[in-house]
């Protein structure tokens, strides 16, 4: 059926999940740590309201909590945590000249490509709304990996794979409206311990290593310099 | 009752293992628990293996251990019958020897456990692999005989060249036993069973079993040591002690060529004579290089090891010559060859332990491994150089001691070469006839080189000049194996009518013409065709010595020999620096045969450096060389380049997984 | 019943326990004690298992069946055997301070929190559980990797994180593809994500999607188990941490990795109408298997290397089943046991060896039997059994592995046995030099407690040389459940 | 039975003959070479002179050199007993074929090698390294020719290869050309005789048999004397079966008897007439130019063999 045919809710949820993408994109191409932390936050906050439309337009209540969860984690705890650790590591006014912007852009845009051509079976077969949304959040996944692969910063590595996160949780909502509750919970679970202990690390890198830049952790390698 | 004295020598093998363990507090005692179980399961697998042997027994048995849907099936027939018996001869005769020999151990740092401990779970592996009646089991007891032999090679550690030597043998034994195991796997994918009962019912396609047949070919003969997969036996047997040198090159060597065998005769079952053609000339090859490299050795242990190389290329030959007639149905012809084949397993066994045996002794007593620092031990030590000399004679193929008989009936096999229909074959099998005389006349020319070099003359070193001979075990086993030597050679007809029962099992005929003529005379095709009556021969040689003896004896009694110096041209008196080396005595072989060795020689002019100028030659391995060598440098260059996998960026890392992903995700939804 | 809820809420109630005692001097006993108590309950649970079937509790949320009950037995016996190992060994550091007390409690803590993620991961029935369960399992070893906060540990916890943390992040898109492929079933249910219901109704799962989750799932988990290239974090972890973690995680993470793999691929598989799946295991295994292989050459740190060898092993066992069969799923599960008995033993000498020497470099150790020959001759024969000689059990499971692939597909065999040649090679050129010669001047032997490793070897060994019939059922069981028949 | 007798007969005439062929070789030479010359029984005159001798040992002598002579000497004359001399069937030939023989002669050179190392000296060393490497050398050529002939006659046993040559109509076999050339070298090396050895110098360069018996004296001497000429006799003998059989008696009756015994001193004449007259001609040869001469000897065989193969197995 065409997009006209869907109801405004779920034109909405599509617009939503179109900015995610959106989001991902502005991550891989911010450069300047605060700005990273609240672009992430804004996609954890539409995150939260792709969410909430869903659980009003299926009628799974359940999905409230998990939109609940994604609040308090995704918009405040998560990005609090991280620009209270840049304040105390003292790299606010760090920035990280990407190298060859536009190239990782067009790289991109070649993975929503690609998972869409990845995606297009399974859309064959869901009669959900949102089944086109599968290949939104996977391409949500695959641009975190990019961004983790083109960031030498341990901070942008983190908030790449917190954005991963993104894209799964939001595949699981989106496809399946929510996975079962006591997974949701061990997986949000998963990702505050993952938070925290992240910040351990940061402070631990940099206390042996003296900068934060992944590139500097090569100690541990088999071939011969 | 045989198969009950085969599990008593098995369990008193292993008693002799694990028990001294128990009364490690004293070295002497577990020492003697140790050496007299080894010898009662010696003793007890003589009697076992002859009883299978001559009684023709057919037993199977099961034990409940192994895989669960697979039990350890075991079988005694003539065949393992024959070969535990050289087994249990040859650690009955390393477990007389040993006692004493493993004396110096016991002051030394060396604890004697190990030695011990592995000793007994090698002659149990070796014992198991004859019982071996399926895949699984065979392997399990072929890789603890390797692994426990890697132990004993690796005993006396602190050497570098041990160590090396051990790390070679184990790398080669693994390689070698995977082959084995996929020889068994073919078999096994076709008759869907691992016991090999069911592996003789199948029928398998030509491709299929000449596959089979060169995995098996290669597996059994990396423990073989044909050339060029030789290459860790000159390594492996020198350094190991010297009676476990007498048990590895002795029977581990025939314990593959059991496995062959088996292999080949028994499961494999129709043969094809390619395959003949192809045992042959790796015998050949084997035969004649192992005889050339020997010659220009002077670690006394590795000449021996270098000569097993050539007396398991003859034992090919022997088995060669069996394929080719029986792939083309002249049965006789093919037991004749296997008889020869299988009474040189039997020889070997016995002279080269006992060359062992003397070498360690002399290595014990002089603490020489080097030829050139020998001469002169036949007045230190008598017995061992008499022993030593029977041994030498044997191993040269000389009459009537044993190693002559089985080179004979293989030359009396070749010479049947004339009925086969293809006269390429005809043609060959003479030449290979003539490499086989080539290596015994080779073989003589280098045992005169040891014997004369090692015994005769003048005493080339301080150490050698103090040698006392050794304690009385190490005499008693040596005494008893040249006897054995002696008895081989004198009564083949007997012998020959025995391991006659082995060969109407495995190609269900016999040569009845060969002992048609009693014991005195052996007739391997008919009378008119070829005789030789080895007892005659003792006694032709005793009588005529005896009856010059007694014509001079007379003319004794008046004069008696006169003591005086050796003639010495009117330079001053003879001294050890005079007399020919092993070097020298070798040099016009070497020139004769040049390409054959990794020949590297440098003189210098006498100079301050080298007063009376020093010249050094050094004579390599070209299989060595040339191809192991380059496989280790080729694997280490690999390793290096492949380490840029772990280049220890991490975000390299995650490129990995990242274009893992996106591959597979392509691959899934083409 | 009983016993299951035992086996999983003791090491839960002890890690919360040494959070706050973990630096008191007898914990490491309590430690022991604790693994000891576990390793009764999951012994009890065994029997049940063998008494009456498989187990399924109310509600569903755990699931007991031959499969797994055996790797939990397994993963119980080797934290008894590595507890008893770390007390001395986390007391030596203590005294030689590389660690202080905060560390010791982390330590103690994290020990029991991982055995207790590593049981619920074997013993829940919810596919999303067991997703939880693994991650957990990098959250609770990723601190134990940095422990000593030396600059390198700090770097391969770092990349342990990442890796791994990526890798599992795809796993579960993976899992929420397996739900979402579900939807048939009942679109929405709680149910839907527990493993015995999905199995029930296999047939109705969409294997387009499955195929895609497929293929998450085996990466995502692949990296936890180590295949070659998600394999980097491996070598790091193993070797900073400190030896009891590198011996449980050699022992029982990877097994877990490919236990849920296996899981999701005897899920999937049926459900397909093609083999990929299979083909896919089996490409990563002789991949992990020759790299790993070769890359054995080249070490120079004692633990770095036996961490290759895991991977080289576990990249054995995914070939294993993807060889499929059940002379091969047979050999692989028990390659499962064999492995983790094996490598936790060697771990432990390693770490002895590692005390006696001072050092983990390879060119430092040398002459151990001379110097302490109880460590030597247990590191060489452990070397001897992991290297595949019989009788040790390694050498069974590789032969099952061998003939069955000489019978599926004979051409892969000669990789097959070159690989194993190499691997062999390059364990022993290494390991023969460190454990015999001539040790270095005033090398001193330490304070070993040999018990665990002689049980482990004793344990291959007689698996080696016959398999216990209750095992042996339980392994046919498992076999058949994976490729639907069996051997017996 | 008499068979046996007529053995030990034919044995005990051997050991009388010996030295009379190697005196009437000498003699010949002798002429040949306008020199005066020993009377043909010289050799008899030698050896009675050297077994009343007393004999004087090394101090460095071991027992094996004391053995050897006697080994040397009892080998030789147990295979001149197998060899057919002038009569076949006799009881002792089946003790042994060819190759045993040869290993007989193998035997004794092993012996006569050691005991020309065991002294010490230096030339005793080169001797017997000489020695062993012709042999290495010759052996396999020797059993070469003897694989060709066995594989026409089918048989190894001498008697029964000159027996089947007898019972044939004369014929020309290619094969036997080539192998009777090869014979012939390889008995020349075998025997130490110009140009691989010169049994006449102690010219220490050039000696191979001389140096390995020099520090010999007295009856140990005289038993390797006469066990070389002995040698000499048997590879006359020998060619004289398998080339020449004709006149070899077949039956123990007198008059073939008889005949066979004339012709075998008609053969030994000849053939040490043409000895003689190939040691005058021909000057002996470097020693590192032994390896092409008996490799010449091996080709010859080995031609023998394959012409054999391709011309007369049809």
């Amino acid at each position: 059926m065409s997009y006209a045919q869907l109801s405004l809710m779920e034109q909405l949820i599509l617009t939503l999940s179109a900015m995610i993408l959106l989001t991902s994109f502005l991550l891989l191409a911010q450069s300047r740590i605060i700005s990273l932390i609240n672009t992430f936050a804004s996609q954890g906050f539409l995150l939260f309201l792709g969410t909430c439309l869903i659980a009003q337009s299926s009628g799974r209540y359940h999905l409230y909590i998990s939109a609940g969860m994604t609040l308090a984690l995704k918009v405040f705890f998560v990005p609090w945590l991280l620009r209270r650790l840049v304040r105390r590591l003292d790299i606010r006014r760090d920035v990280e000249n990407v190298g060859g912007p536009s190239m990782i852009m067009i790289a991109g845009g070649a993975l929503v490509l690609f998972s869409y051509y990845v995606a297009l079976p399974i859309r064959e077969l869901s009669d959900l709304a949102t089944r086109n949304t599968i290949a939104i959040s996977l391409a949500v996944i695959l641009l975190g990996m990019l961004m983790m692969i083109t960031r030498r910063k341990a901070v942008a590595q983190v908030v790449g794979f917190m954005s991963m996160e993104n894209g799964l949780f939001f595949a699981a909502v989106v496809s399946t409206y929510g996975m079962p509750m006591v997974v949701e919970l061990g997986i949000a679970f998963d990702v505050l311990v993952a938070a925290v202990l992240f910040g351990i690390f940061f402070f631990q890198i940099r206390a042996g290593i003296g900068s934060l830049d992944v590139d500097h952790l090569n100690r541990l390698h088999e071939v011969d310099r | 009752m045989a198969l009950n004295l085969v599990y008593l020598t098995i369990v008193a093998a292993f008693g002799s293992a694990v028990l001294p363990i128990l009364f490690c507090r004293s070295t002497v005692a577990s020492k003697l628990v140790a050496f007299i179980l080894l010898g009662i399961s010696g003793l007890s697998g003589i009697l076992g293996g002859g009883m299978a042997l001559l009684g023709k027994v057919d037993i199977s048995a099961e034990l409940p251990i192994g895989l669960p849907w697979l039990h350890c099936h075991l079988h005694l027939d003539p065949l393992s019958g024959f070969f535990l018996f050289l087994v249990s001869l040859i650690s009955l005769m390393a477990a007389i020897y040993g006692s004493a020999y493993v004396r110096e151990y016991q002051q030394g740092s060396q604890p004697l456990l190990p030695l011990t401990l592995f000793t007994g779970l090698f002659v149990v592996g070796m014992d198991l692999v004859m019982l071996a009646d399926d895949a699984f089991s065979f392997m399990i007891a072929w890789e603890l005989m390797s692994v426990s032999s890697y132990f004993l090679v690796a005993y006396q550690h602190q050497n570098e060249t041990n160590r090396r030597a051990a790390f070679i043998y184990l790398l080669m034994a693994q390689i070698g036993g995977l082959f084995i195991l996929l020889g068994y796997g073919v078999l096994a994918s076709f008759s869907g069973a691992f016991d090999f009962s069911s592996m003789q019912a199948v029928e398998l396609s030509p491709a299929w079993s000449s596959l089979a047949f060169v995995l098996a070919l290669i597996g059994f003969g990396m423990k073989a040591g044909i050339v060029p997969l030789h290459v860790w036996l000159p390594q492996a047997h020198p350094v190991a002690p010297s009676h476990i040198s007498a048990l590895m090159s002795g029977v581990m060597l025939k314990v593959a060529i059991y496995g062959f065998i088996r292999f080949v005769y028994d499961l494999l079952g129709n043969i094809y004579w390619q395959w003949g053609v192809m045992v042959l000339s790796i015998g050949c090859i084997s035969a004649i290089l192992g005889v050339l490299y020997a010659l220009m050795q002077h670690d006394l242990k590795r000449l021996l090891a270098y000569h097993s190389v050539e007396n398991i290329g003859i034992i090919y030959m022997g088995l060669g010559l069996s394929m080719i007639f029986a792939g083309t149905n002249h049965l006789e012809l093919a037991t004749l060859g296997l008889i020869a084949a299988l009474y040189h397993c039997l020889n070997h066994a016995l002279f080269k332990s006992l060359l062992f045996l003397g070498a360690g002794a002399i290595l014990q007593q002089s603490r020489e491994h080097n030829l050139e620092k020998m001469g002169g031990l036949i007045k230190r030590m008598p017995v061992t150089a008499f022993c030593f000399l029977i041994g030498c004679i044997s191993i040269s193929a000389l009459p009537p001691f044993n190693g002559f008989v089985s080179e004979w009936l293989t030359f009396q096999t070749a010479l049947q070469g004339t009925i086969l229909t293809n006269h390429i074959l005809t043609a060959l099998i003479p030449i290979s006839a003539a490499v086989l005389a080539l290596t015994g006349a080779l073989a003589a020319a280098c045992f005169v080189k040891v014997y004369g070099v090692c015994f005769l003359g003048l005493p080339r070193s301080q150490n050698c000049a103090e040698a006392t001979e050794t304690a009385y075990g190490p005499q008693l086993s040596q005494i008893l194996l040249a006897a054995l030597c002696l008895f081989f050679g004198v009564f083949p007809t007997w012998t020959v009518s025995q391991i006659e029962n082995i060969a109407q099992i495995l190609l269900p005929t016999g040569i009845p013409m060969a002992t048609s003529h009693g014991w005195l005379w052996l007739t391997p095709v008919s009378s008119d065709v070829a005789s030789y009556g080895a007892p005659m021969v003792f006694l032709g040689i005793g009588s005529a010595w005896l009856i010059v003896w007694l014509w001079l004896h007379p003319r004794r009694k008046k004069m008696e020999i006169r003591i005086a110096p050796a003639w010495d041209c009117g330079f001053g008196s003879l001294n050890a620096r005079m007399q020919y080396t092993a070097t020298s005595f070798t040099m016009p072989i070497r020139r004769i045969f040049r390409p054959v060795w990794f020949i590297s020689e440098n003189y210098q002019q006498p100079g301050e450096n080298a007063p009376g100028g020093r010249y050094e030659l050094k004579v390599g391995d070209w299989a060595w060389l040339k191809i192991y060598q380059l496989i280790g440098r080729l694997l280490l260059a690999t390793a290096k380049r492949a380490a840029f996998i772990q280049g220890g960026n991490i975000r390299i890392y995650l490129v990995y997984s990242f274009f893992t992903l996106l591959f597979l995700l392509w691959v899934v939804s083409l | 019943m009983i016993a299951l809820y035992a086996t999983l809420l003791i090491p839960f109630g002890a890690m919360l326990v040494f959070a706050v005692i973990g630096h008191w001097k007898h914990a490491g006993t309590l430690n022991l004690l604790v693994c000891f108590a576990t390793f009764l309950t999951s012994l009890q649970l065994a029997i049940d298992v063998f008494t009456n079937g498989f187990m399924i509790t109310p509600g569903q949320l755990f699931y007991i069946d031959a499969f797994n009950v055996y790797l939990i037995l397994v993963n119980a016996l080797v934290g008894l055997t590595t507890s008893i190992f770390s007390r001395p060994y986390m007391a030596y550091e203590l005294k030689i301070g590389r660690v202080d007390g905060g560390r010791m409690r982390l330590y103690h803590s994290m020990f029991q929190g991982f055995l207790l993620t590593m049981l619920v991961a074997l013993s829940t029935n919810n596919l999303g559980i067991l997703w939880v369960a693994v991650e957990g399992a990098t959250l609770a070893t990723v601190l134990l990797v940095s422990l000593y906060r030396t600059p390198e540990s700090i770097e391969a916890g770092w990349k342990y994180f990442i890796l791994c943390g990526v890798g599992i992040a795809q796993a579960l898109f993976g899992t929420v593809l397996v739900y979402f492929a579900a939807e048939k079933i009942s679109p929405g249910e709680e149910s839907t994500l527990l493993w015995s219901v999905l199995k029930d109704h296999s047939d109705q799962l969409e294997p387009t999607v499955l195929m895609l989750a497929f293929v998450f799932l085996l990466v995502g988990y692949g990296t936890k188990i180590g295949l070659v290239p998600l394999h980097n974090w491996l070598p790091d972890a193993h070797s900073e941490g400190p030896t009891p973690m590198s011996a449980i995680l050699s022992g029982l993470l990877l097994n877990v990795a490919l236990y849920a793999v296996v899981r999701y691929k005897m899920l999937i598989e049926p459900a397909l109408n093609n083999h990929l799946p299979s083909y896919m295991m089996m490409g990563f295994g002789m991949l992990s298997f020759s790299v790993a292989g070769i890359l054995l050459h080249h070490q120079r740190d004692i633990k770095r290397m036996f961490s290759y060898s895991s991977i080289e092993h576990m990249g054995l066992m995914t070939f294993a089943f993807g060889i499929g069969g059940p002379l091969a799923t047979f050999g692989a599960l028990l390659h499962m046991i064999v492995h983790s008995l094996t490598k936790s033993a060697i771990f432990i000498t390693v770490g002895h060896a590692a005390h006696i020497a001072g050092t983990q470099k390879i060119s430092e150790i040398r002459g151990l039997i001379r110097t302490q020959p109880a460590v030597g001759w247990t590191f060489l024969l452990g070397t001897v059994a992991i290297a595949g000689f019989p009788p040790f059990g390694v050498f069974t499971s590789e032969f099952l592995l061998f003939t069955a692939t000489i019978e599926s597909m004979p051409w892969l065999v000669m990789p097959l046995l070159i690989g194993l040649a190499v691997a062999f090679a390059g364990l022993f050129r290494h390991v023969q030099p460190m454990v015999f010669g001539e040790p270095p001047e005033g090398q001193l032997p330490v304070k070993a407690n040999m018990l665990p490793i002689i049980f482990h070897l004793f344990l291959v060994l007689w698996l080696g040389i016959s398999i216990p019939d209750i095992l042996a059922n339980w392994l046919d069981q498992a076999t058949i459940m994976v490729v639907g028949k069996g051997l017996l | 039975m008499n068979g046996w007798i007529l053995a030990i007969v034919q044995t005990s005439l051997l050991l009388l003959c010996a030295p009379l062929l190697t005196g009437w070789v000498k003699w010949i030479k002798c002429k040949l070479q306008s020199r005066q010359g020993a009377p043909p029984w010289q050799p008899y005159r030698d050896l009675f002179k050297l077994f009343k001798k007393e004999v004087v040992l090394a101090e460095s002598a071991s027992p094996i050199f004391r053995v050897a002579p006697y080994i040397v000497f009892g080998v030789t004359v147990l295979a001149g007993s197998v060899v057919p001399m002038f009569a076949i069937g006799l009881p002792t030939a089946a003790i042994a074929d060819v190759i045993v023989l040869v290993g007989f002669f193998a035997l004794g050179r092993f012996f006569l090698a050691l005991a020309g190392m065991d002294v010490g000296t230096a030339f005793g060393g080169m001797g017997s390294s000489r020695e062993m490497t012709i042999s290495s050398l010759a052996e396999p050529a020797m059993l070469m020719a003897v694989f060709t002939l066995a594989m026409t006659v089918h048989s190894t046993n001498l008697a029964s290869m000159t027996r089947y040559l007898l019972e044939q109509p004369l014929q020309l076999y290619p094969s036997f050309v080539f192998s009777a050339m090869g014979l012939l070298l390889v008995a020349v090396a075998e025997t130490g005789r110009i140009p691989i050895d010169n049994p006449a110098t102690h010219l220490e360069l050039t000696m191979v048999h001389e140096a390995m018996i020099l520090e010999y004296t007295g009856r140990h001497l005289a038993l390797m004397e006469w066990g070389a000429m002995l040698k000499l006799m048997i590879y006359g003998m020998l060619l004289g079966d398998i080339f020449f059989p004709w006149g070899i008696a077949d039956s123990f009756a007198p008059l073939p008897l008889l005949i066979g015994f004339l012709s075998l001193f008609l053969k030994l004449f000849l053939l040490g007439l043409s000895l003689a007259i190939m040691e005058t001609g021909l000057a002996k040869m470097r020693f590192f130019r032994v390896p092409q001469y008996l490799g010449l000897a091996f080709i010859l065989c080995l031609l023998g063999m394959l012409s054999h193969v391709i011309l007369e197995i049809n």
